[in-house]
């Protein structure tokens, strides 16, 4: 007979208004099997707790069940509580008369029906529940930071100070991100650049981290602790061992009007590159797409100029380098993906989202977005920091910002705020006023978002010392008129249509996820939102981890987010690996899935449904070393226990600890109450 | 194509030329119009203005008339019928109240299942059509397309455009041959229905709409909206253009079609507007002198 | 036939298998015949009353047919899905068995009852059967026939029973299922039942109640449904084999049916096209799901 | 025989149902109706699984013998299964299932299956409420609860 502990909580008056604890104690003391039933106030408190601990040990208990809240709120509680007993802790369980009975009914007399009826099943669970143990899984103390800005930056340099290794992927030919493109940056106005290269020297300089630029993920296997992944190393035509960076290619390059990407088409650059001075590792990328010589060779299949070649003394230049793949075996994962900016223009690559076609961007030469206003700020950019008209290059006098530029708009189909542009604007228009002196910035607004250490004191700056004008409303079009942009406005708080003739206008445009984020986050199995910005794990208590244990989130790639939130979050992931590499081995959940071999007739249905390929063949030999036959096996490290296979399996030979057949059985059974 | 086609009371009455080149045009773009078997007043301005249920009502029961007559889609010229029928399938849609309390006082089957369509969507849709029967290249005319206000608003209910920023009407005219104008105006007001109570600011808004186009470099202002056409064209003596300024030519946009196809002034109406359109047929022979004519 | 025997002959002979499962003719009719001696070669033969899915001997179950040595099948197309769908699953590997497909024009119902193929006596899976040549084979033989006679009865009953309300579709289940008599010989002739310990026999826990009642039989043969969902080449032997004649094909064609429709599958001789279940695109069907 | 149960009851009758639900999706949505205070319907009893891709047919069969009138099946809407998969997997599954339940005669409309996800509280209140009253127009499913059975009848006969 087993020796099954209840007990009800009253969860103060959440539970016991609409229950009757005591009869629930009392119809379960006379369940079979059940040997100590009681009903306490707050079982989850300090007493409530002791009050468990004792009963197990004074009663010989063995099994519990705690009614009360949700088993999501405090399984782990009382397991811990059980197992301090010397209980087995997967011999506790929870029956939910909380949020399941006591909260959503009246009527005093079903609910308390209805909590009898809850517990019954769990005691019935629980007679079923066998003792497990929590599953031990080597550690490969090597992470893999996805993405080279300021957040993966962060973490590479957290991760390989506190002694882990690190293979730091990034897109393009240079870590950095957009905090590289930046002029100043908000609260203090300090040099992006100045704050953000020596960290790009120190990773590229840092014993314990492997730097992999113009890279990207390929693909990805394993699980915690046991990742394997594989990286692309993008063809750049240029070896970057042999290369020292004099830049002799980038002199030679005949084809010098491609737009810059880093200076957002705001200047030029070569087929042959670095995308900007200060860019780490300073190797030369050829974007093959612009180059003459692959252009001769995909129209006649000969090569022309090779310039570069001739004018490389380190012979570093190689036009037939190939895409190549490595592997890489890594414990943890941190995403540092970032952002991309939302398209203006009415075109969008994205369904559901659309454009703004009256504010003029693309046609009107002088409406430019936020981070191109960056690089006309910044003392490397085109203008050599000087706020002029890319139509004319004139100084502009009269300035207007429009912020919310696809952010909080439903219509557009980004309901979300991104956060950073009331911040940069008002940096903008501080910024404008250091620059232009005399120079009138405007500035429409929907709310100030400013909640910030210093950010609603920086907004305030920006209007009272250096005169932006703020006006709440939005703009409803703008358009060229002779030498000026008619921007027509709504100022709400004076309920009047405003006019202004601005000469150059800046949008400060919405934080997208990146496109095809999608891909690399199903190669890690990262849940996302209909946004595409990857999903926390909690949003407040597990805000840089993901569902996928190992998988961790750093800065915009998870929301919106700042530099000193990107470098707060990439410091808290790094401290999560490095808490997961502190030990040799995991311990995780044991709901897995395991195989009954003398049953199995290994057809692999198992197989076909694991979400995690999980399912591993196994041959049974006899003693001879004769082939019996070769069943299904699953692989602790990677079950993660959904239980598809077991409801697929038509033999009933492979079972999940923990919702074994035989516990939802017994708890099917006791609806018969 | 074939639709079931809603004059309003405007097309028979001050609208009669957009009526007649509309019809002129129908054949040969292969487009066929049944008009309505015993159908009424759209509801516009003073129903729906004053009474919502009546405003829903009056031009639901139009709706149910094309489902019972076997109609896919009901078009409506008049930019005002339009916006009312598309208004009122837009409402029953989103209101489970309203449309059972319309159903009720319709008192015929009713599925709501028809679609409304106004004429820059049915033109914007026979684009092919345009390019390939066009005869008389307009290639010298420049004009202002003008959309004014219920054709694209409320953009939930009409839909078929940026409302902020459209371009069906450029589209239609780029297949006429014509060069469609940037300007400003495209989407402000034209006065509408105060044309009569307050002349002054329907005078006002239809000048700053005029000079715009002309400032742009147009020949022609180019409507879709029998109201349009009243305001800019019949109030333009009143707007005083002195000094100067020549008159603005008002055209319907299947006029403009019409024009491209090779049609008479007098099949398209051109000659019932108080502007006279003279000065466009002078542009149009110009530019049949200049190319080839097919 | 006298292809089918010299191929069988030389296999032997050759020693590329040990034994040609085939069909003979016995005392009251068809039987199945396990040929291991070239000089009995002659005795295969294949006739409209070869009706066994002699496939069921190729299950991992039936090791002992396995100690014979390498194995020939003579399969029609219908039988040969089965083949395909125990390579499918893992259950025999295709190089370890030689296929011998034979070209069909139907079989009868009763591997004992009158030969002639009539449109009374045609089993239901031949009309309008789309493999009578099977595929996939390592050799095929004889000439092609006629097409079957007849119509499909099964299918006729199951619109039958579809129009009707769900009290006279239950009533009628509930009938039929009440003579079962759990003699599983549905699940031993059925060469997809190849569990070495089968779900009704599981007691720990019981899912399926094991005496033959209303509510027992009912389980277990909507679980047996269930478990052919995509899996049932449909040979027709389990209703074939059943004493008390409950139409069981109902339930598999009623199965196939909903596969079809929801996913588009048939059943195939083809071991590398997926099982629908196991499979699914991320925008199947879902209109039952609120 | 007869008396398929799906026939209009009086109104003293009130059908058990038990729900399989997934834990991360549709429990956590129920949780949610908890902490939200959405009264509902007494009627359901919840049964908690990983994923929908869990919830085996014979458990539905089983409920039904034990006494339920009527079935509920939820978990993650598609794309937001927590394992990815699961519930693409058991779509197939019950889509399967519900015809052929149908096919035997068995009313499908004491079936319901639903996608609700963690923050999806007010609509496990409707799918709540919605199935047990139209379970409880059906009444009793006493066609299935009283086929006979082996030793366990004395045990079934609790329940009509």
């Amino acid at each position: 007979m087993p020796r099954i502990g209840v007990f009800i909580c009253h969860c103060g008056e959440n539970i016991a208004r609409t229950v009757d604890v005591k009869r629930v104690a009392e119809a379960l003391a006379e369940h079979p099997g059940v040997a100590y039933s009681t009903d306490y106030k707050y079982m989850c408190s300090d007493p409530g707790q002791t009050l468990v601990k004792q009963a197990i040990v004074e009663h010989k208990l063995d099994g519990v069940v705690v009614a009360a809240c949700s088993p999501r709120m405090h399984e782990k509680t009382f397991r811990r509580a059980a197992s301090s007993a010397g209980l087995n802790p997967y011999l506790c369980e929870m029956a939910n008369i909380r949020e399941h009975c006591s909260w959503i009914h009246e009527d005093r007399e079903e609910a308390t029906q209805k909590a009898i009826e809850l517990t019954r099943m769990m005691v019935e669970k629980v007679k079923y529940n066998a003792p497990m143990q929590a599953i031990r899984i080597p550690v490969e103390k090597r992470a893999l930071v996805i993405g080279g800005g300021i957040a993966g930056i962060q973490a590479a340099l957290d991760l390989a100070d506190g002694g882990a290794e690190v293979v730091l992927v990034e897109k393009e030919p240079s870590i950095g991100g957009h905090m590289s493109q930046l002029s100043e940056t908000f609260p203090t106005l300090d040099c992006s650049q100045c704050i953000l290269t020596p960290r790009m020297v120190e990773v590229y300089q840092h014993p314990r981290i492997k730097l992999l630029t113009f890279s990207e993920v390929e693909n990805v296997e394993g699980y915690i602790g046991n990742f394997t992944v594989q990286i692309r190393r993008k063809a750049r035509s240029v070896d970057e061992d042999l290369c020292n960076g004099c830049g002799d290619c980038i002199a030679s390059c005949p084809v010098k009007k491609i737009p810059s990407e880093f200076e957002c088409g705001l200047g030029k650059r070569t087929a042959i590159y670095v995308p900007f001075p200060q860019a780490v590792p300073n190797t030369p990328t050829l974007d093959r797409e612009n180059c003459t010589l692959f252009k001769s060779r995909a129209k006649t299949g000969k090569d022309a100029c090779m310039r570069c070649q001739k004018a490389c003394q380190r012979g570093a230049i190689n036009y037939n380098q190939q895409d190549r793949i490595e592997e890489f075996k890594v414990g943890a994962i941190v995403v540092a993906t970032g952002f991309q900016l939302y398209k203006i223009t009415k075109e969008q690559p994205r369904p559901g989202i659309s454009g703004y076609g009256e504010y003029g961007y693309g046609t009107v030469p002088d409406v430019i977005d936020g981070l191109q206003f960056e690089r006309l700020a910044s003392a490397s950019g085109p203008t050599a920091g000087k706020i002029l008209r890319p139509s004319d290059g004139k100084e502009p006098k009269k300035i207007v910002f429009l912020q919310c530029i696809g952010s909080r708009d439903c219509a557009k189909g980004i309901e979300y705020c991104s956060k950073i542009c009331c911040m940069y604007t008002a940096k903008h228009a501080m910024l404008y006023r250091h620059k232009v002196h005399g120079g009138q910035a405007y500035v429409f607004y929907m709310d100030i978002r400013a909640n910030g250490k210093g950010y609603d004191e920086f907004v305030r700056r920006a209007i009272e010392e250096d005169g932006a004008k703020y006006l709440r409303g939005r703009v409803s079009k703008l358009y060229r008129d002779g030498e000026v942009i008619k921007v027509h406005g709504f100022d709400t708080l004076s309920s009047e249509p405003v006019v202004i003739d601005a000469d150059m206008v800046v949008l400060a445009t919405a934080m997208r996820a990146q496109p095809n984020i999608e891909a690399l986050a199903q190669k890690l199995s990262v849940s996302y939102d209909k946004h595409a910005f990857l999903n926390e794990a909690h949003p407040k208590l597990r805000p840089v981890e993901t569902n996928t244990a190992g998988v961790f989130l750093a800065g915009a790639v998870q929301a919106p987010r700042d530099i000193p939130d990107s470098v707060a979050m990439a410091s808290a992931a790094a401290a999560k690996v490095l808490d997961l590499f502190s030990a040799d081995e995991l311990e995780r959940e044991p709901t897995i899935a395991k195989v009954d071999a003398t049953i199995c007739t290994g057809c692999f249905h198992c197989e076909r449904v694991c979400p995690y390929g999980a399912v591993e063949h196994k041959e049974i030999r006899d003693r001879k070393g004769n082939l019996i036959k070769v069943i299904a096996d699953v692989n602790p490290g990677v079950c993660q226990g959904c239980g598809t296979c077991v409801a697929t399996c038509p033999s009933k030979s492979v079972e999940l600890q923990g919702f074994t057949d035989s516990q939802v059985f017994a708890e099917i059974n006791a609806l018969m109450g | 194509m074939k639709l079931g086609y809603y004059p309003g009371c405007s097309m028979h009455g001050t609208a009669r030329e957009f009526d007649e080149s509309l019809q002129a045009i129908a054949k040969p773009l292969g487009l066929e119009l049944t008009e309505l078997d015993d159908w009424s007043c759209c509801g516009a301005t003073s129903a729906h203005a004053t009474n919502r249920l009546l405003g829903v009502a009056l031009p639901a029961r139009n709706l149910a008339l094309a489902e019972q007559q076997g109609f896919k889609d009901v078009f409506a010229p008049c930019a005002a019928c339009y916006s009312r029928l598309a208004t009122a399938r837009h409402e029953m849609q989103e209101d489970a109240k309203l449309d059972a309390k319309v159903k009720e006082i319709l008192k015929r089957p009713f599925s709501n299942s028809v679609g409304v369509m106004n004429i820059v969507e049915v033109l914007r849709g026979l684009i092919p059509q345009i390019k390939e029967q066009a005869v008389q290249p307009l290639s010298e005319l420049k004009v202002a397309c003008y959309y004014g206000c219920l054709l694209l608003r409320p953009a939930e209910i009409t839909g078929f455009d940026d409302a902020e920023d459209p371009s069906s009407m450029e589209d239609v005219t780029r297949a006429t041959g014509a060069t469609p104008v940037e300007w400003r105006m495209r989407t402000e007001c034209c006065g509408g229905s105060f044309s009569l109570s307050r002349t002054g600011s329907v005078v006002r808004l239809g000048r700053a709409v005029i000079n715009d186009a002309r400032a742009a470099g147009a020949n022609a202002i180019v409507v879709a909206c029998p109201m349009c056409h009243s305001n800019l064209d019949f109030r333009q003596q009143a707007m005083g253009q002195r000094e100067g300024a020549t008159e603005m030519p008002i055209l319907y946009l299947p006029q403009l079609v019409g024009l491209a196809l090779g049609l008479s002034p007098q099949t398209l109406g051109l000659k019932r507007h108080f502007v006279s359109t003279q000065p466009v047929l002078e542009l149009v022979a110009a530019g049949a002198a200049k190319g080839e004519v097919k | 036939m006298k292809e089918l025997q010299e191929l069988a002959r030389k296999l032997l002979t050759d020693g590329t298998v040990g034994v040609v499962i085939g069909w003979e003719e016995g005392p009251r009719g068809i039987r199945p015949y396990f040929c291991t001696r070239p000089e009995d070669a002659d005795k295969l033969v294949f006739t409209p009353r070869c009706v066994h899915n002699l496939a069921t001997y190729l299950s991992p179950r039936r090791s002992n047919v396995r100690e014979l040595g390498k194995v020939a099948v003579v399969v029609k197309g219908c039988d040969n899905k089965a083949v395909a769908g125990l390579v499918r699953e893992t259950q025999l590997k295709r190089e370890d068995v030689v296929v011998i497909g034979v070209r069909c024009g139907g079989v009868v119902l009763d591997p004992y009852g009158p030969a002639e193929l009539t449109a009374n006596t045609v089993a239901d899976r031949c009309p309008g059967c789309d493999v009578r040549e099977p595929h996939n084979t390592d050799h095929l033989v004889g000439e092609l026939p006629p097409p079957p006679p007849g119509e499909q009865r099964t299918a006729k009953l199951m619109s039958e029973l579809e129009k009707s309300s769900p009290d006279q579709r239950w009533d009628f289940w509930i009938e039929q299922l009440s003579k079962c008599v759990r003699c599983n010989a549905c699940r031993e002739v059925c060469p997809m039942c190849f569990c070495e310990r089968c779900l009704a026999d599981k007691t720990q826990p019981q899912w399926i109640d094991s005496s033959p009642h209303p509510r027992g039989n009912l389980a277990w043969h909507l679980t047996r449904a269930m478990h052919q969902a995509g899996r049932c080449a449909g040979c027709g032997e389990c209703e074939r084999a059943c004493p008390m004649d409950i139409p069981l094909m109902l339930l598999n064609r009623k199965v196939a049916q909903v596969v079809a429709d929801s996913w588009g599958y048939k059943s195939s001789e083809d071991p590398a096209v997926a099982a629908p279940i196991g499979t699914f695109n991320k925008d199947d069907p879902q209109e039952f799901i609120k | 025989m007869s008396d398929n149960g799906n026939k209009q009851h009086d109104n003293s009758f009130e059908p058990r149902i038990t729900a399989f639900v997934c834990t991360w999706c549709t429990y956590t949505g129920a949780d949610l109706a908890g902490t939200s205070r959405l009264q509902m319907e007494s009627n359901v009893r919840i049964i908690r699984l990983p994923c929908t891709g869990r919830i085996d047919p014979l458990f539905i069969i089983k409920a039904f013998e034990r006494g339920a009138d009527g079935v509920i099946v939820s978990g993650c809407h598609p794309a937001d299964c927590h394992y990815t998969a699961g519930n693409y997997h058991a779509r197939r599954r019950f889509t399967v299932f519900r015809e052929l339940m149908d096919f035997i005669g068995i009313d499908a409309r004491r079936l319901t299956f639903s996608w609700v996800s963690a923050s999806e509280g007010t609509k496990w209140k409707e799918i709540v409420d919605e199935t047990t009253d139209r379970v409880r127009a059906l009444g009793p499913f006493t066609a299935y609860h009283n086929l006979a059975g082996g030793a366990e009848e004395a045990m079934a006969g609790g329940v009509q």
